[in-house]
């Protein structure tokens, strides 16, 4: 099953730690926004909670569906912008959560880029009445990507159906 | 780049109990195939079998006792034996390898070594159905007077399809006598029958039947035309040395794999299956009857493969799965799409392919761990 | 049929004595490198490569640092090594895998698997002279604008000859910039110096420098179009999964061979040649300086080389020959007839490839076998 | 050096013990008949010496420039017909020197068909004054088989000249 390979470089220690042991997962009671990127059929879903007071992003947790880099960026990624402002929160680029990670393979990118992506989607939401300044209106390419990622998958999907 | 590969070894660590079971993507050798190689490397043999000196003339014994266990095991001749260094190899020589041009078909669930280079040759594919097995009636209507080539594998690699080869056979040549039948026997040797009457060309892989890599092989009865050129051995289809160390493995692997107890493996092979199957929302992939004795395959919903295969392994269980995260191509398995399941189901598949060196206590500790892993990466999930 | 050849070496016997010169054609694996392949076989790195497991990962570290020292001996990347199962396949990506089409330049003393793919290519042959060293001269006349492929070898297989590949580099890339050039350097390894700075692709191949059967590798800084189709692993250019316990082999005998004494090894190799020359009608076979330091071929006239080969070997010696004898095509060795040699001297032709496991006794031992065999034959001879 | 190569078959004991220790070697002291048959050029040359009292061949000797095979059959050849009348002599085929060898592989045997062209040879021109019905005016297969051989070496070798 020779699809689920080519991995050129492999894991970092500590996108194995994060595997093993992942910070922030988990569903959050009340959260003041919800959001998700990425689709079952590709393989890789991140659904990230936040709660946010007074502009600061106080809790921040997260699930994942996904291969074990996926895990790890959102386990990383929800940590990082924990204690940060959102504006700040919002300036995480998926390289940095890459570096956090102590490098990422080049396929294994868009794990990073899906947890941004699913970052970005959570923060546009939460202001989706009142548009701050540093917001900008049009999508990131890290939300482009989800989005791209999503309306692939449904190309390719074709009349498929699911038989679950 | 190996030093980070050294410290992701070092931080997964070696689990107190481990349980391979990924032998279909790398075959592991057993000491005494490894015993059998040997000799060939610095003892005897260790010169080229075309060569008249005495290391060749022994490394020609050797390669001729093959051909001779091979073909005994088919009920064919020694002389359409052919050596390459992989089943890979052997798939391209036969598919490539043809002299006719015209149509060639294909099954929909062969090995990408079948497969690809069909498809450079616009092979159309014929549909199975959701057991893997191949439609009889479709084959038929696709083999027409231009068809040169048909290819159908007698034991699918993920699934463990069981393909009815003897009746592919039958009804391409019914169609036209002409055609030629390629049998992909690759998961079939030693674990099911195989018969040459049944086949005009067949492949064999050495460390599909726990050999050591670096061997395969191609029953032929046509003449064929390599696809790559060079020097000849005593091996006239594909060029270079024949790897005598690899073939020798290659030999007494098949010699312990006619051994193997069937019955044995089928019994832990389901209870595997039905101890995986009572995890919940698990699906079991390819068929329940004419499934080969080896193999397990399943589909955990809502978990992703490759996060499986690294939840296991550092369990010590170690497995590979049809999910396509990895590749950002975003296909999974062609085979678990061909047999109609979902993006998703083919994410959540996991292989098993068992051997006589799996323990019944190996059976139990699998069951053990595999729903203690599945749980935790559902509870991760927010499927 | 292996009953005959068991007949056949039972009636060889094995002779008190064995000195195995037979190292171009399949070389004797030293113990130690058997040693550093064991563990891959079954006690770690017996994963696939690509598959996210501990035997996997165990695999590709193994991978990488073979990439790694070979890249490090030519001064290159290790990314841009590719893993092959011999050189032959090496030879044969990089001829058949350049994808623009146009005019293949390959010296007249190509190797085989260089020759035969790149000769489907209706490629130019570039003559070279008396000792085997290719004419730079008419080099730079072929290349021109239509040029898109260059292929010399570093050091001839039979003669021992060293090109000088800078040179060609230069010559080739002056006269047109995006010509490539193809380094064969299977027999240079660890002989002479390699830089990948002059060549664009270069081949080696792990039995030519004591490795184990079953491993190539190809170094490439352009893209190219594998001949060969199927799964892929971490290897990109051929499909399979990679030979790791060969390449684990290939790693070690590559790091005993850049060990090697070659100072030793010339000396041996001179007086190899000084004490064969000495046999009345015995011409050396390539040049004598800018000769590898491993490489004797003579030509001993009125005899005919398998008859050498089957005298030597009863003595114990093992040769090969550049005679066509066998062949029935009346063909013999493409090298010797290309550096000027007569079908007689090309008969009589008997290549010695030296290791550093040859003693100075067995030079002396062959010294005196090889001029009674000799003598013997040619007391046969009508000629 | 591969071109030497490409041996399926092996030799027999019989061929090695014959190229061990040859039977009937050597040039003979005032023989009634010799003949060549082969080119250097082709890697082999088979010499036959005979002598022939009474219609018998009382002794027949070789030489040979050639693989052990060549020089296995051109042994087992002389050693046939030493005895026999020169019609049976001339009535032995390649098959037969084959077959006392215990089989040749097919690419050896040209060897034997050599053996026999060149004892033919001899015989003919023992007769050339004074042809016998039983020797055929055409030439047969093993004499016409030597004589392409040589003349397709000649062929193959056009204007190359020998450095020798
Ligand atoms: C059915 C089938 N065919 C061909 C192959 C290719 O064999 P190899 O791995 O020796 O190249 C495999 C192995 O993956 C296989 O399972
Ligand atoms: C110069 C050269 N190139 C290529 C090859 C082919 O290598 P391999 O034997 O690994 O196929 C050889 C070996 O015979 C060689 O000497």
């Amino acid at each position: 099953m020779l699809m689920s390979t080519r991995v050129p470089l492999p894991y970092t220690p500590k996108v194995l730690e994060l595997f093993r042991n992942p910070r922030n997962l988990g569903k959050m009671e009340s959260p003041d926004v919800v959001s998700q990127a990425g689709s079952p059929a590709c393989g890789d879903v991140i659904t990230i909670y936040l709660k946010i007071r007074c502009g600061i992003v106080v809790e921040a947790k997260f699930e994942s569906y996904g291969c074990a880099a996926n895990i790890a960026a959102a386990s990383a990624l929800t940590e990082m912008i924990k204690g940060k402002k959102v504006e700040e929160a919002w300036s995480v680029e998926w390289k940095d959560v890459a570096d956090e990670l102590g490098g990422l393979p080049a396929i294994k990118r868009h794990c990073s880029i899906l947890a941004v992506g699913a970052l970005r989607r959570a923060i546009r939401s939460y202001y989706k009445d009142e548009k701050p300044e540093w917001l900008p209106s049009e999508l990131t390419l890290a939300e482009r990507q989800a989005l791209e990622e999503e309306e692939l998958i449904d190309r390719l999907y074709g009349g498929r159906v699911a038989r679950t | 780049m190996s030093g980070r590969v050294r410290e992701l070894l070092k931080s997964h660590g070696t689990p107190p109990r481990e349980v391979y079971l990924d032998n279909e993507n790398s075959g592991w050798v057993p000491p005494e195939v490894v015993e059998a190689t040997l000799p060939y490397f610095n003892v005897k043999g260790y010169g080229h079998p075309s060569i008249t000196n005495k290391p060749g003339w022994e490394a020609l014994e050797l390669i001729l006792e093959f051909k001779e266990l091979l073909s005994s095991v088919i009920n064919g001749e020694p002389e359409n034996v052919h050596i390459t260094h992989s089943g890979t190899e052997a798939n391209n020589l036969a598919i490539l390898g043809v002299k006719r041009r015209g149509k060639v078909i294909v099954s929909d669930v062969e090995h990408y070594s079948v497969l690809l280079p069909a498809l450079t040759l616009d092979a159309v594919r014929a549909p199975v159905d959701e057991q893997g097995f191949i439609d009889l009636d479709v084959l038929s209507q696709l083999v027409d007077s231009e068809t040169v080539l048909v290819s159908v594998q007698a034991v699918n690699h993920e699934i463990g399809t069981i393909q009815p080869v003897k009746e592919v056979y039958e009804v391409v040549k019914d169609r036209n006598p002409d055609a030629l039948v390629h049998v992909d026997a690759c998961d079939a040797l030693g674990r099911v029958e195989l018969n040459s009457d049944y086949a005009d060309l067949m492949t064999f892989s050495s460390h599909k039947v726990l050999g050591p890599k670096g061997a395969g092989a191609l029953y032929t009865k046509v003449k064929l035309e390599p696809p790559l050129k060079g020097a000849l051995s005593t091996e006239t289809l594909w060029p270079g040395v024949e790897n005598v160390p690899a073939v020798a493995g290659f030999k007494k692997a098949l010699e312990l794999y006619l051994e193997d107890d069937l019955e044995e493996l089928r019994r832990k092979r389901d209870k595997l299956i039905k101890g995986l199957l009572s995890i919940p929302d698990t699906l079991l992939n390819g068929p329940r009857d004419r499934r080969a004795p080896d193999n397990v395959n399943v589909s955990f919903l809502r978990v992703e493969g490759e996060a499986i295969t690294v939840e296991l392994s550092m369990r010590g269980i170690y497995v590979s799965s049809g999910s396509a995260c990895t590749s950002r191509l975003l296909e999974p398995s062609h085979v678990m799409l061909a047999i109609g399941r979902s993006y998703e189901e083919a994410h959540g598949s996991v292989m098993f392919k068992l051997t006589r060196y799996l323990t019944w206590e190996d059976v139990d500790y699998v069951l053990e761990q595999v729903p203690e892993a599945i749980e935790r990466l559902r509870n991760i999930s927010p499927l």
